[in-house]
């Protein structure tokens, strides 16, 4: 699988991303520099890494969508290349419109890190499609502004047509108040576009795929992607 | 210039500078300063740039040893690990202007020592705080508490540097006096460190970063080197926005100029900004300077010369490059989007010379400006309040037939709860390293592309030092470098941040010398080199001075990452052993503060060569294998600390069943502080090999009891003495701090 | 010329600020206080442009980068600075 | 009535967020955009109390909660929302 990461001025989960795509999973990835549009039509996958893009100022990924490389980003996922936002990646994928919806401030107002479990809702993506359904993975968070959310309309909408990928639930996969770290509608931690081939999503699998740690749940969203290249 | 100030000798005071001083300037320069001259003069001979008063005491810590590649008095301390690479590390506090305002100061605190680092070429890796509040019941501390964590956290979080550690205190001495102080490590290799040096003639002076603002002017120097009374409200001004996102693009774009050979020298702006940075630079190449401030990126409009020197302006650097490579150096800034212009060059005079809009502004020998300040003979004398609180009477303290009540107590009590609160705010595990993340004993950091990883602590038991500063102070060294062995780790050097109130006062500076000279000898001892650190003074408000605190941060060595250990239980059935003994010691105790409000009596004794034996003895064990987890007895002794283990258990709590036998008193044997013990836990079939190993060393060890089920049982001599749900008790543990600090009234 | 910018949350939108410093300023003794909302405030200098340009290219700004029109609303005022 | 509070970085203080969205904006083409300040817009809905006692509530809930005064500053109007 070829990999890009795009590297803006404050990614900062760029390289995390990297080591476990190319040390760890042994992918040919590349960086991509935010200054640089280019054609990214070789490439399998593209990942928006989480961090700072521009200091999270005004609103967390609404600079850094004006990226030129977000051009190209666009033009791959039109022409349906898989592009994966994690976390801040996440927050630019819906500030370029590329998912639907919008993430605020979380509801505790304070950034939270820590280990959350996840549900995965939908297999059918090549993002998922090595999960079993309503399988419980366990992923850490580190945000602030996390909590999703979109109109009750769309957010049906979202789930007839099985765009919500993972829902925050509790270690043995139930959903409730207690289990939504952030205050997101719906509990959603990650969707797709309708095509399925862009996926936006704040937990960080990156952070538990290096079997240095116990924990490699988020290995499985990885190995989904290799799988289908 | 015109309009400047005459020199008055009411000016001169304003500047914090004494008439002696003053005199002394006049001798070194053989001529009256400017204006503009004499606030470099006041900055650079402020406490907080000179360590007038407290660098003699600092001479005796020992700062040598084999693996020290740079001890005190560059940017930071720099110890050697192998594999060709370097650990570069300090501490730092922010106190003052987090007390005015915790979420800025404690941000631009976080940035100025990260910049510490980051100037000597080390890629930042990890973050720690050590925080001290007053107490929690009063509005104003839940405010400051709120406001510095979310400072820390907005600071490192963006920036991409995990912060891994730290600790929090509360008590009512820092009611007036918060404490802030920041830690950072980076990563560099052995062979690229860069020093604050100017080099050869010729060389050019980059200014890096952020442009000059009218902010902080005064800020650092002038706060710490006095008191707070009721006029500190106008000294409001100097308080910096920090800008994490700039300190960001500063990080990459030094790092990667960094690499080229033209690089000559690097020196960061903290306190008493381009005035330090560039005489200490002068000053340390033996060379001179030649500045035009007119270059200087600015702000704000209108800027003086005395306000574009002694700015404080946060995320800024001075870059020391090789004529030839301007432009070099310029393009990769401008990739970061940062400002960079030429503001000057390196003279072979010995002197500073600065100009602005065509006309010599400054015109200073270095010598004077940088080294000039007399070192103080600051008076000591042993307080007398020693007297009276010296003496712990147990015979007036009612034993309690259990021990529940002051169990669930002391779990509540904000300085044994679990500070989940405030390290879920930070971003503890950004860059993939942190192996062992905030609640064990030490962060522990894996180095990629080796099989090192490095373990981190911070420790100071200020109740201690308050009643013995040596005693105190070696403690806290003990301490920490004890929590580095708990995860596997061998201590190979240390940072301190010496935390003490007005030093024109005896009694003060007499807990200073005892504390410097407790750390030094422990230092000494424990073979640990002092590499860096900092001193703030002046820590009190109206007269009330806080308790010494004497930080210090002990960095450990892991040669082999799968050695790694954590403080929780791992499995039910197995065996809970203690290294050392108890002894009835409750002097400074949590337990006396929580449950009788006092703090008196002698703090625990710190037998070094028992220390020594027990802290070997427990990394042995972890090398070979022996043990499943390691946690030390601090704060709420023995009790608490087991049932910290079983609350950070592997997946869910863990219960534990404690049976002991002893002749002292049951809230002395559970509760009490004393050093040098460690509970660890093993499999049953080891016991056998672990005793022997005890034997051998000897070391003192104990079978205490055995993990699982659902309760925290504890018996003495057979009698029951604690019992308690496990999930319940973790549950008021877990929740506390979060429950305090939640409160908005 | 300045553009004085004010960008809130559309109704519906919950606003988990407002509403913490709404409890706090009850917790506080201000129990007059029935509801807050919590928006951003900008102030955007302009070089000498007509005042008919600038209320495009703010309108613009504003719908591009300075307000999230999923779950923001803007209005802005244009003064002049002379 | 209703009280509408703005708060803003005092004069001197550094505005990292208006000063990143200033650059974002030059980028985008807005080459007119000389300076960028971002503060907050507030709110505060309260209960009927006369204009003269809603004055002094919410200055002091400014000076108290909603500005931090040692780098901010705030200015506030007071409509009646009958
Ligand atoms: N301010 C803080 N920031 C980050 N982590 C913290 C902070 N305070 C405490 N911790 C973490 O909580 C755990 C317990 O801290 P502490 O009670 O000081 O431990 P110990 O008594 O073993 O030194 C440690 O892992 C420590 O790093
Ligand atoms: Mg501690």
């Amino acid at each position: 699988m070829k990999c890009g990461i795009v590297v803006f001025p404050g990614s900062n989960c760029d390289h995390d991303c990297y080591h476990i795509l190319k040390k760890i999973l042994n992918q040919e990835t590349h960086w991509l520099w935010h200054k640089d549009e280019v054609d990214l039509s070789s490439f399998d996958l593209i990942v928006l890494p989480g961090g700072f893009s521009y200091g999270d100022y005004l609103r967390a990924g609404a600079i850094s969508r004006f990226s030129p490389v977000m051009n190209s980003v666009i033009h791959l996922a039109e022409n349906g290349g898989n592009v994966l936002g994690i976390c801040n990646g996440f927050q630019i994928l819906l500030e370029s419109g590329l998912l639907p919806g919008a993430l605020m401030q979380n509801h505790t107002r304070k950034f939270i890190c820590k280990n959350v479990y996840v549900r995965v809702e939908t297999t059918d993506t090549p993002f998922t499609q090595k999960c079993n359904d309503k399988l419980v993975l366990e992923i850490p968070i580190a945000h602030h502004q996390g909590s999703y959310y979109i109109d009750p309309h769309s957010l049906s909408d979202l789930e007839e047509k099985g765009q919500i990928l993972f829902r925050y639930c509790d270690a043995k996969g139930s959903i409730s108040e207690s289990s939504n770290p952030n205050g997101s509608v719906g509990a959603v931690a990650g969707l797709c576009n309708e095509q399925k081939n862009v996926m936006g999503m704040m937990p960080h699998p990156e952070r538990c795929a290096d079997p240095l740690w116990a924990n490699t749940d988020g290995q499985s969203i990885f190995q989904s992607l290799i799988s289908q290249s | 210039m015109q309009n400047e100030p005459e020199i008055t000798s009411q000016l001169v005071k304003d500047h914090g500078l004494t008439s002696d001083e003053y005199r002394r300037i006049l001798d070194l320069i053989e001529r009256p300063p400017n204006f503009t001259e004499l606030g470099i003069f006041s900055v650079m001979w402020s406490e907080h740039c000179s360590y007038k008063s407290s660098r003699p005491f600092l001479k005796k810590l020992p700062t040598e040893g084999p693996r020290v590649l740079q001890g005190p008095g560059e940017n930071a301390g720099v110890i050697d690990i192998g594999d060709g690479l370097a650990v570069v590390f300090k501490i730092e506090s922010h106190n003052h202007p987090s007390f005015i305002e915790p979420r800025q100061g404690a941000a631009t605190g976080v940035g100025g020592i990260m910049r510490d680092i980051f100037t000597m070429g080390a890629r930042p890796i990890a973050l720690m705080d050590s925080l001290r509040f007053g107490e929690l019941d009063d509005p104003r501390t839940r405010f400051l508490l709120n406001g510095v964590v979310d400072g820390i956290a907005s600071y490192g979080n963006c920036t991409g540097v995990p912060t891994v550690g730290g600790e929090v205190y509360f008590d009512s001495c820092y009611n007036g006096n918060i404490l802030v102080n920041a830690f950072c490590l980076g990563l560099a290799k052995a062979d690229r460190i860069f020093l604050a040096k100017a080099g050869g003639v010729g060389n050019r002076i980059l200014y890096v970063g952020s442009k000059t603002g009218r902010d902080g002017i005064h800020g650092a120097s002038l706060l710490a080197s006095s008191e707070f009374d009721d006029t500190t409200e106008d000294k409001r001004p100097t308080v910096q926005v920090g800008d994490p996102f700039t300190e960001k693009l500063l990080i990459e774009a030094c790092l990667e100029i960094m690499e080229f050979s033209w690089v000559v020298g690097v020196q960061d702006m903290g306190a008493a900004g381009l005035t330090s940075s560039t005489f200490e630079m002068a000053h340390r190449s033996h060379a001179g300077v030649n500045m035009d401030l007119s270059k200087v990126p600015l702000r704000e409009e209108g800027m003086t010369p005395y306000e574009i020197l002694l700015s404080e302006s946060q995320e800024r650097m001075l870059f020391v490059i090789e004529p030839g490579h301007e432009e070099e150096a310029t393009i990769i800034l401008e990739k970061w989007g940062l400002d960079a212009a030429i503001i000057g060059e390196v003279t072979d005079e010995l002197g500073v010379r600065i100009y602005f809009e065509g006309k010599e502004v400054v015109n200073l020998p270095t010598l004077p400006v940088v080294d000039g300040a007399l070192d103080l003979k600051r008076e000591t004398q042993r307080p007398e309040y020693l007297d009276k609180i010296g003496h712990l009477n147990l015979t007036e303290l009612p034993e309690p037939a259990r021990g529940d009540k002051a169990f669930t107590k002391l779990l509540a009590c904000p300085n044994i709860a679990s500070k989940e609160w405030v390290y879920e705010q930070y971003d503890h595990m950004v860059r993939l390293n942190t192996l062992v993340l905030p609640g064990s004993d030490a962060a522990v950091i894996r180095i990629k592309d080796t099989k090192k990883a490095v373990a981190l602590s911070v420790d100071c038991n200020s109740r201690f030092c308050y009643l013995d500063p040596y005693e105190g102070a070696a403690i806290a060294v003990a301490e920490s470098s004890r929590n580095v062995v708990c995860s596997g780790a061998t201590p190979i050097g240390l940072t301190n941040c010496l935390n003490f109130g007005n030093p024109e006062k005896p009694e003060i500076m007499w807990q200073f010398e005892q504390a410097v000279r407790g750390m030094g000898d422990a230092c000494l001892y424990f073979d640990i080199p002092v590499v860096s650190g900092n001193v703030s003074l002046y820590n009190e408000t109206k007269g009330e001075a806080i308790f010494p605190t004497p930080t210090v941060a002990v960095v450990g060595l892991i040669e082999d990452l799968s050695k790694v250990m954590t403080a929780g239980f791992k499995q039910s059935g197995h065996c809970i052993g203690l290294i050392g003994f108890t002894m009835e010691e409750l002097g400074g105790s949590e337990y006396l503060k929580v449950l009788f409000d006092k703090n008196e009596g002698k703090p625990p004794v710190l037998d070094r060569k028992h220390e020594k034996q027990v802290q070997k003895f427990c990394l042995e064990l972890i090398q070979k294998g022996l043990i499943q987890s390691a946690h030390d007895c601090s704060e709420g002794g023995l009790a608490i600390a087991v049932a910290e283990s079983c609350f950070t258990a592997t997946e869910e709590a863990l219960g534990a069943t404690l049976e002991l036998e002893s002749t002292l008193r049951g809230d002395a044997l559970l509760f009490g502080e004393t050093q040098s013990r460690i509970v660890i836990s093993f499999p049953e079939e080891l016991t056998d090999q672990i005793e022997d190993l005890a034997l051998s060393y000897p070391v003192d060890f104990s079978l205490i009891g055995k993990t699982g089920g659902s309760q925290f049982t504890v018996s003495i001599n057979g009698q029951e003495y604690i019992k308690q749900d496990i999930e319940s008790a973790k549950e008021i543990w877990k929740t506390s701090l979060g429950r305090y600090a939640g409160q908005t009234t | 010329m300045l553009a004085q910018i004010h960008v809130t949350f559309k109704e519906g939108v919950l606003d988990p600020q407002g509403k913490t410093v709404h409890h706090a300023l009850n917790d506080l003794g201000y129990d007059e206080v029935l509801d807050v909302h919590i928006g951003k405030y900008l102030e955007v200098k302009l070089d000498s442009v007509s005042e008919e340009e600038a209320e495009i290219r703010v309108r613009e700004m504003c719908e591009r980068l300075l307000a999230n029109t999923v779950i923001e609303s803007f209005r802005f005022k244009l003064v002049s600075t002379e």
